[in-house]
């Protein structure tokens, strides 16, 4: 057995030992740890497929980016961690049944000839100077433009979305405003009042 | 011939129903009231010129349109009548203006919607007879569902929203099955003109199945037995301008289907499947007359006797002669004016008593004398007398049914019997006797509204019933020609060309 | 060295995973947003092995979109999960059961 | 590589894309009272989107953005008819929103770029395409949803909608990458010249194309991959359910068209059966639960459902004419049921959604033009003539009974039966049944009343024109299936 | 005499339907004068052109041509047309005759009552009616006269609406006739099946070469002519009240007497046999047709003539007389001798007539009183009434000499030179129904009019003789009621009176046998001759001894006939019940049809077809669309988990390794 191959069967245990923890597990916290151990050691799969641009993006931008959005918004929410897995027993035998049998289906058809290694050898690995990362950009700035364009609308309207959905306004929050602040003139805060000089009332 | 007078008599009524639906707000009921019996007046105005000018002599149709409407799929806008339709849109017409002047004040409730519902109709009914397309007919023959759901269901009885429901979902089930059927023969003949129907070549078990799927919606509409049920409750509970627009012409639809499609189109089938539906029609005949005779709502009686009476124009369809033929046809048009009368008899002392029961009644020809004489006449006329227009479709039907099989005449003629039992024993129970309340006591006699329908009707029976000879003429060529269509076997030119 | 299909069977047991997890968590939605993650790291996992069997690059670019796109569902689903728990005081799954029938 | 790309058939996506930022930069500066300039440029931008994409309607595909992006007469009907009704949505949804709160610039710019989606949808030739316009789709959608936030409801069924909708994407997804597997090219084109080269039995082909059939029987709802529309179509807005309902069914149809017929039409004989097994699930389900329903916007989702499986019917033929059945009855049943909901938002006001069946009774004694109205919309979704409904009924059924599919035809009247029933009920209450005591009178604003007019008498209105209708869908379908032969 | 006779035919009928129409339509406005005025002049027009064409035929004018066409169906011309011959010369003579008299007599008749112009057009209607039924020269408008007689005689009978007995009789005896009228437009329908005409002369001349078509029924062969010949005898029975179908007619005595006398015993009930005679040609050719006639004509008359010797109602006396009558000239009919039942149908038209019309005037005098128990004596108070009451009853039961005794005569010899099977039976039955007749008849005579007056004081005081316009008509029948009998005898039975519109075969020509029994006699030598025969002929002695009985029972030992009903109780109950058939048709038709109905109706309608199919389909749906629904849980995992199923179902059915 390689090193790659070793690499390989490794971190697809741990991926798919991840992700059954994920599924599993009762603090949601741990879950989302779980999941970023999941997304590394993919990542570390996909190096085996030469796509290391992807997999540094992977941890990068989603362990490092999304799953903090993720434990973030996990501890902002205060949630009932008791409650949380219930019964969750019940269905684990029916969820199992399927999983296993989802899983055989689907082997049965990926073993086919078609997937065979006959059909579709494992290339040669890239020559020196072969860059993924180059590669990939040269691509998506140029015969992919349109779709990257699609993207960017796609994440501005996640930003829409998001603020959107979440920004609001509380009447019970104190804020200041600085502009205002800034802009204040003498004439806001301070009033002058002539007043008439005053007189001893002696008439009186 | 260049005319567009069908066009006219089909727009000019649902136009009318639309300007009177516009025009008449609740508080404008007088107005409603008047455009509405102008407007079928105009309508049975414009089917004058129809008549005068239609050539007897023909089979073909005339006063034909054409214009391509979906042009995907080979839909025309095809109007033009023989013989057959042209009686069926003159009655209808004709119907009509009596169904309106009958609302005039018994419907307090809106008004405009109520004639808009009955012109619109019109409309429709006329599209029914006159449509040379399938789909064109088909859309004239559905759209008549709503209009009719609506007035039994807003001005109907107690029971109104399950009878029209009813009615709707029964009705709805069986033109579905036919729609199939039409597109069925559209897709072996590229078009939905009824003309290429009747040439197309159709193989015996295609033709049995295309039969049972046309049989689906005309024995719905008939209603033929066991498809009956959705009459008695529809006729009870609808007001009773509906009741005679759904018996006088809405199951004339039905009889016209047979005569239009299963007939010409599935002439095989038709005798295959002969023996079959006089079976139906011989038990609508007998069974549906035993069970009119113990109905104790007299307008559930006459629901009944109508099926009854329609199971005659089956039977003469199916007898495949010209005598039986013709037999159903004026039977449809007397029954039309018959049951239609009944049905405004009823009315009449509904109106004053808001009671169908038989038993609430007793002793009316004590105070309403000239009400008891009309109805007399149309009870007579129910029963097949001679001499009004009952008469004369059973007569031919027995006598071509006589010449098929005489038990089928014995049978048919039971109607003799139980046709004058249940008429006349509802009759006696409800005009004879003595006075059997204070109710009774207090009812007025007809008006000159009431005496104006009820004669025009009387007459139209009597007028059938001395001197058929009009109707039979206007429809002979075209019963010749069906009766020749239809002997004609489509199967040997299926075997011949294609198996 | 490694076939393709055993990359592939990786995939199909993530995929199956996650699957799972959608209807085997009654309580929590964060799992599921997780488990949907998981679900596009399974595809994300067929795509890669692809591409470098097929020697095709348009498999890692697709990739590269989905991981864009997952990154925006995630930011919106949060968005709604926020919102949700504003609305309820919970996120219990089990609890979203107003509308049915 | 060609550098040099041609942007002309990308003009309307991107005068909506374009707009879009304007008009919620506009929008950041306009006073709150302003904001009726948001709404009008909204407005405005999908007018314009549309007689651009009418303007330049051909027959002739035309390719750009290296090939992923085709611009024919399919793309073009569905972009003129999801601005068109996405146009109508807005003046439907104007006063709603008003009055909920939701009147904001980020609603009409959401809007806008679901409507870019579509529109990418519509012209996409790759699957990576398809997939981001999908997803710019669903994630404005999934935030329309969610965005009357102090909603209990609509909060959940966004989240429901979130959940499931991402499940439906992931399936797709793993189905493409099958594909892409299979045929190593994610260009729709070349990916129906390798399928072409396949054995047609081949179980992996068959296996992606179960993926991709399961996600697009998501998207357009059909049973058993249904279940988000009730819950959504309930717990949205009425605003947001309006649109949802509408223009995002005729989207769903183009990536169908895409897909299946663009992509996998050699597979037809496979997807035939799987989508006879959809579509008669649809119909059945779809009309039986409907009946049993009080409530009308849920009522019209599982009348939605059943929609749906009638328009399969039309796709499952597979002939041009089967095709551009059902493009004619996703048309039709957008416009049916745009009038559909608009009632509800005609009838609501403001704190009150008259969404319930019961809302309905007696309308002929409150409003009979309302009613008549309804009515009419009513009968065209059980498909009675002389509505547009039957029209589109009859188209279906026609493609099926020309592949000789005549039980299935059969099943279907019967189940239209059925579903006739609960549009009846409909009729029945607001007909047949006196209204409530103490029910305040309608009132709703001039631009809705005359919309909802003329939307509700499209029904009938429209017959004369529905032999050219047809022949449009027949041009657009037919400029899918010669692209692909040329 | 007149230039065109066709409209002279026409307005026969046609004076008689305007002046109903008028009188019924306008009655409120010509008030009660102008209805009868305008009636009895138009039936008096009719009267008297039927004279004239009478003789006019008699100079041998007939007439066979078409007033319109009806309607052409099939190739079959339907028409209305008029056969003017001897034999409906004779009808019309004697129906309008006969109509006029009544007409007259129900001014005083009807005087009091408030349906006065009502009745009127009822009775100008039916002479119409009937006029049209006799003038017929095809089957269909024979059928509309038939069938409007019938209509006529129902509203009649029911004419005093408001009592229940009358409506119920009125219901009776139109159903009853329907029946009749079933097998009558059988036979009508054979007649176009087979011939393809309905005119009498196309079917009469193609009726011989049809003779020996057959059928085969009940695994026997059967002529289509018997078939024609049977179904329109039913026909028959149903109008004349022949056994079976008979029970209507003394049911319809509830009517008012003039209709009694009009319809119920001297024209309407005689269409059949009239029909019959009609059809000669036809019955010709069948002989078990006409063997069925006679014996069925038989069974009534002595039947229904027993009968009549229990009743205590006056009228239904006579009713049941009718009855028995009806079956002489039945009986007459299947022995060939058509010519002797026309002959006894125009004689019984007169003396029937007047012992009805004498019936109403002593009821008229009694202040509706119709018991003869509560009668008697009447003898002095009214003495026309009782003179022309004795002549009828004279007429009635043979005396010789007059009319009924030289028709029922020639019936009696008829039918004893039949040789049809059944003739033996038959010719038992009319002889001794000779004896009965002349029992009930004197009973009646003597109950009524001889012995201790039975009424009350109150009425006693008041009995008078009926005004002029009663017993006017009376003596205006009492004469032909002596002499149509002495007048037409030789002509009709022996003279060839009618010509070829009888038609006999010489093989059952009995009545050229009995005028070969007179061979040398004619003129009033032949009368003569046969008046002395008749004295000691079977039939006289036996109805001396049917008078001399009813003379001692009611009037020399007033108690025997109590004695007797108790010495033969079950007899007496048998007769009372008019052997029971009004209860069997009661529990069996009536009751059994509705029951049946009934039955039908909750189970065929009511629950399988509605309860099961239509509802109970609406029930399933209903429960299943409330059972489906639940699976829209409202939990997401659900619906991810229906998701998941339905991808993992598809994959399973289409994945094919």
């Amino acid at each position: 057995m390689s090193f790659i191959q070793l690499a390989f069967y490794f971190f697809a245990a741990v991926t798919v030992f991840a992700a059954a923890m994920v599924i599993t597990i009762r603090n949601p916290v741990k879950a989302a740890l779980f999941l970023v151990l999941a997304f590394v050691s993919a990542a570390c799969v996909w190096l085996t497929l030469e796509a290391e641009f992807l997999a540094i993006v992977l941890v990068l931008v989603y362990v490092g980016a999304v799953m903090v959005l993720f434990l973030f918004v996990v501890m902002m929410l205060d949630i009932n961690l008791s409650r949380l897995r219930e019964g969750f027993g019940e269905y684990l035998p029916i969820g199992g049944l399927v999983a296993v049998l989802m899983v055989l289906e689907m082997a049965i058809v990926l073993s086919t000839d078609d997937f065979s290694e006959q059909r579709l050898p494992r290339p040669e690995a890239h020559t020196e100077g072969y860059s993924n990362t180059k590669e990939l950009g040269r691509l998506l700035y140029t015969f992919y433009v349109y779709p990257f364009e699609i993207a960017a609308l796609i994440l501005l309207v996640a930003i829409i979305a998001a603020i959107a959905l979440t920004l609001r306004k509380r009447p019970e929050t104190k804020y200041q405003n600085p502009a205002k602040q800034v802009s204040v003139r003498r004439d806001d805060r301070v009033r002058l009042v002539k007043m008439g000089a005053e007189r001893k009332r002696d008439e009186s | 011939m260049e005319s567009n007078l069908l066009s006219l008599l089909i727009w000019t009524p649902i136009v009318g129903g639309i300007v009177v639906l516009a025009a008449g707000g609740e508080t404008r009921a007088p107005l409603a009231r008047k455009l509405s019996l102008a407007f079928s007046i105009i309508a049975l105005l414009l089917s004058l010129p129809l008549y005068n000018g239609f050539d007897k002599t023909t089979a073909a149709m005339q006063f034909e349109e054409r214009f391509p409407w979906i042009s995907t799929f080979n839909v025309f806008y095809h109007l033009g009548i023989d013989g057959i339709s042209l009686v069926l849109i003159l009655l209808t017409a004709f119907l009509t203006v009596i169904v309106v002047i009958a609302g005039w004040q018994v419907i307090q409730d809106k008004v405009a919607q109520y004639m808009a519902a009955f012109l619109i109709m019109e409309g429709l009914m006329i599209g029914v007879f006159s449509s040379l397309d399938a789909i064109l007919f088909y859309v004239f023959w559905e759209g008549m569902l709503i209009p009719m759901f609506l007035i039994i269901g807003i001005w109907g009885g107690p029971n109104r929203i399950y009878a029209t429901i009813k009615f709707f979902l029964y009705t709805l089930l069986g033109s579905l099955l036919m729609l199939v059927a039409f597109i069925y023969l559209y897709q072996q003949s590229g078009s939905f003109s009824l003309a290429d129907y009747y040439d197309l070549p159709i193989g015996k078990n295609t033709q049995i199945m295309l039969f049972f799927a046309f049989l689906a919606a005309f024995a719905v509409k008939v209603p033929m037995v066991p498809v009956h049920t959705w009459l008695p409750d529809a006729h009870v509970e609808a007001p009773t301008g509906g009741s005679v627009i759904l018996a006088a012409i809405m199951l004339k639809m039905g009889g016209y289907g047979f005569l239009r499609f299963s007939l010409p189109i599935l002439p095989d089938a038709s005798h295959i499947l002969a023996g079959f539906m006089i079976t139906l029609s011989l038990i609508a005949i007998v069974y549906i007359a035993l069970v009119a005779l113990v109905q104790d709502d007299m307008k559930k009686l006459i629901a009944y006797s109508s099926i009854a009476h329609m199971g005659f124009v089956t039977l003469g369809f199916f007898v495949f002669s010209a005598q039986g033929i013709e037999g159903g046809i004026v039977q449809m048009i007397s029954h039309g004016f018959i049951s239609g009368a009944l049905f405004l008899c009823v009315g009449v002392l509904y109106d004053r008593m808001h009671s169908r029961l038989i038993s609430s009644y007793g002793g009316v020809a004590n105070t309403m004398p000239v009400f008891a004489a009309f109805m007399m006449l149309f009870a007579m006329a129910n029963a097949g007398l001679p001499g009004t227009s009952g008469f004369v479709g059973e007569f031919l039907v027995i006598l071509a049914a006589f010449k098929i099989n005489a038990w089928y005449a014995v049978l048919a003629g039971t109607t003799l019997i139980f046709g004058a039992a249940y008429t006349l024993w509802m009759y006696k129970r409800v005009i004879f006797g003595v006075i059997a309340n204070t109710e009774v006591k207090t009812l007025t006699d007809v008006n000159n509204r009431e005496i104006l329908f009820l004669t025009l009707l009387a007459g139209m029976v009597l007028l059938i019933g001395v001197w058929p000879f009009p109707i039979l003429d206007l429809v002979h060529a075209s019963v010749e020609q069906l009766v020749a269509q239809s002997a004609v076997s489509k199967i040997e030119i299926v075997t011949g060309a294609i198996r | 060295m490694i076939p393709l299909s055993h990359y592939l069977i990786l995939g199909a047991i993530l995929f199956a995973l996650s699957v799972v997890g959608i209807f085997l968590n009654r309580k929590n939605v964060v799992i599921l947003l997780m488990a949907i993650e998981l679900l596009l790291l399974a595809v994300n996992v067929n795509f890669v092995a692809f591409s470098h069997y097929l020697q095709d690059t348009a498999g890692q670019v697709f990739v590269f979109f989905i991981l864009t796109v997952a990154a925006a569902e995630s930011a919106i689903g949060l968005a709604i999960l926020i919102v949700l728990f504003r609305n309820r005081r919970s996120i219990n799954v089990e609890d979203l059961d107003t509308l049915k029938g | 590589m060609n550098t040099a790309i041609n942007v002309t058939p990308a003009i309307p996506e991107i005068v909506v894309f374009v707009m879009a930022c304007v008009i919620l930069v506009v929008d950041l500066y306009a006073a709150k009272e302003h904001r009726v300039i948001s709404y009008a440029l909204t407005l405005t931008t999908l007018g314009v989107a549309m007689l651009i994409s009418l303007y330049s309607f051909s027959a002739d595909p035309v390719y750009t953005f290296n090939n992923m992006f085709i611009d024919d007469a399919l793309s073009d009907v569905i972009k003129i008819a999801v601005c068109g009704i996405t146009f109508l949505v807005l003046i439907y949804a104007r006063e709603y929103i008003e009055l909920r709160g939701l009147y904001q610039g980020e609603y009409f710019v959401l809007v806008l770029f679901a409507v870019v989606g579509m529109m990418v949808m519509a012209s996409a030739n790759h699957f990576l395409v398809l997939y981001l316009g999908l997803e710019l789709l669903s994630l404005c959608l999934y935030s329309l949803v969610a965005f009357q936030r102090d909603s209990a409801l609509a909060t959940e069924a966004a989240m429901k909608y979130f959940v499931l909708g991402a499940l439906g994407s992931g399936m797709m997804l793993y189905g493409m990458s099958i594909l892409y597997g299979l045929t190593g090219t994610l260009d729709i084109t070349e990916v129906r010249q390798a399928v072409g080269a396949m054995p047609l039995d081949n179980v992996a082909l068959i296996f992606g194309l179960v993926f991709v059939l399961v996600s697009l029987a998501f998207k357009l709802g059909a049973v058993p991959f249904h279940m988000w529309v009730p819950d959504v179509y309930h717990g949205a807005s009425t605003s947001s359910t309006v649109f949802i309902g509408t223009a995002p069914k005729i989207a769903g149809f183009a990536i169908v068209i895409r897909l299946l017929i663009g992509g996998l039409e050699d597979l037809h004989g496979a997807w035939r059966d799987m989508v006879i097994i959809l579509s008669l699930l649809s119909i059945a389900i779809g009309n039986l639960i409907a009946i049993a329903q009080s409530n009308l916007k849920r009522m019209l989702a599982y009348s939605a459902i059943s929609h749906m499986g009638f328009m399969l019917l039309g796709v499952l033929a597979g002939t041009p004419n089967g095709y551009s059945a059902a493009l004619f009855y996703i048309l039709a049943y957008a416009l049916m049921s745009l009038g559909g909901f608009g009632m509800i938002i005609v009838l609501s006001r403001a704190g009150f959604e008259a969404d319930e069946l019961a809302d309905l009774k007696g309308l002929n004694q409150r409003n009979p033009w309302y009613a008549l109205l309804m009515m009419l919309l009513m009968v065209s979704m059980a498909g009675i003539p002389p509505t547009i409904g039957f029209f589109a009924k009859l188209s279906v059924i026609q493609a099926i009974i020309e592949v000789n599919l005549v039980w299935l035809a059969v099943v279907a009247v019967l189940f239209a039966v059925v579903g006739a029933y609960y549009y009846l009920r409909v009729i029945k209450l607001m007909y047949f049944d006196p209204p409530d005591e103490g029910v305040a009178s309608i009132e709703a604003a001039p631009d809705l009343r005359v919309v909802m007019g003329l939307n509700a008498w499209a029904m009938v209105l429209l017959l004369p024109w529905i032999g050219p209708i047809q022949r449009v869908c027949l041009t657009a379908v037919a400029s899918v299936m010669n692209g692909f032969a040329s | 005499m007149f230039e065109n006779m066709k409209l002279v035919y026409m307005a026969i009928p046609l004076s008689c339907l305007v002046a109903s129409v008028v009188a019924g339509i306008f009655g409120r406005k010509i008030g009660r004068a102008g209805a009868h005025t305008i009636t009895i002049l138009a039936v008096a027009i009719a009267f008297a052109l039927s004279l004239v064409v009478y003789v006019d035929v008699l100079e041998g004018n007939k007439f066979n041509g078409s007033v319109y066409t009806w309607m052409v169906s099939g190739g079959v011309p339907f028409e209305i047309g008029f056969l003017i011959d001897e034999l409906s010369a004779t009808m019309m003579a004697v129906v309008s005759f006969v109509s006029l008299m009544v007409h007259v007599y129900t001014i005083g008749y009807m005087h009091d009552d408030p349906g006065y112009q009502r009745f009127f057009s009822y009775i100008s209607l039916f002479t119409f009616s009937m006029l049209m039924l006799v003038m017929s020269n095809n089957f269909l408008q024979l059928f509309f006269g038939w069938e409007a007689v019938g209509l006529m005689s129902y509203l009649l009978i029911g004419f005093w609406f408001d009592r229940e007995s009358a409506i119920a009789a009125s219901l009776k005896a139109f159903l009853v006739n329907r029946v009749g009228d079933l097998g009558f437009l059988l036979g009508i329908a054979a007649v176009v099946a087979l011939f393809g005409s309905l005119d009498y002369s196309v079917v009469f001349a193609g009726a011989p070469g049809a003779a020996s078509k057959s059928f085969s029924f009940l695994g026997g062969e059967m002529t289509w002519i018997t078939a024609i010949c049977l179904l329109l005898f039913i026909g028959a029975m149903g109008k004349s009240a022949q056994v079976p179908l008979h029970v209507w007619l003394p049911d319809s005595m509830e009517g008012p007497t003039p209709i009694s006398a009009l319809i119920h015993a001297a024209t309407m009930v005689t269409a059949g046999i009239f029909m019959v005679a009609r059809m000669s040609p036809l019955y010709e050719l069948s002989e078990t047709a006409l063997s069925v006639v006679m014996v069925i004509g038989a069974i009534t008359a002595f039947f229904m003539a027993l009968i009549g010797l229990v009743q205590h109602d006056i009228k239904r006396v006579v009713a049941y007389s009718t009855l028995s009558q009806l079956g002489y000239m039945m009986v007459a009919l299947g022995a060939s001798a058509y010519a002797a039942g026309i002959f006894h149908l125009v004689t019984h038209a007169f003396f029937k007539a007047l012992l009805f019309l004498a019936a109403g005037s002593v009821i008229i005098a009694l202040h509706h009183q119709q018991d003869m128990r509560a009668m008697g004596g009447l003898r002095k108070p009214m003495p026309i009434t009782y003179l022309t009451a004795v002549i009828g009853t004279l007429a009635l039961v043979g005396f010789p000499g007059f009319a009924g005794f030289f028709s029922k005569d020639a019936i009696i010899e008829a039918v004893h030179l039949s040789e049809l099977p059944g003739s033996g039976f038959a010719f038992i039955a009319v002889t001794a129904g000779v004896f009965v007749t002349a029992f009930y008849s004197f009973r009646l005579l003597f109950l009524t009019f001889h012995g201790r007056p039975r009424m009350d004081q109150e009425t006693r005081r008041h009995v008078k003789e009926s005004p002029w316009v009663v017993w006017v008509p009376l003596v205006l029948l009492a004469i032909p009621s002596i002499l149509a009998g002495a007048w037409y005898f030789e002509p009709m039975l022996f003279g060839n009176f009618f010509g070829e519109s009888l038609k006999v075969l010489p093989e059952h020509d009995t009545l050229a046998k009995l005028a070969a029994k007179h061979p040398e006699a004619t003129g009033v030598a032949l009368l003569w001759d046969v008046i002395v025969h008749g004295f000691v002929s079977p039939p006289t002695w036996l109805f001396l001894a049917g008078s001399v009985l009813a003379w001692v029972f009611y009037i020399e030992k007033p108690e025997l006939p109590e004695k007797i009903v108790k010495r033969f109780g079950v007899i007496h109950g048998v007769l009372m019940n008019k052997y029971g058939f009004d209860e069997a048709y009661n529990v069996v038709f009536a009751r059994g049809t509705r029951e049946v109905g009934g039955a039908l109706w909750k189970f065929g309608d009511a629950t399988l077809i509605d309860g099961w199919l239509v509802n109970g389909t609406a029930r399933i749906v209903g429960w299943v669309s409330s059972a489906v629904r639940h699976i829209q849980t409202g939990y997401v995992y659900h619906y991810a988990f229906a998701m998941i199923i339905g991808l993992f179902l598809l994959l399973t059915l289409f994945l094919k390794p």
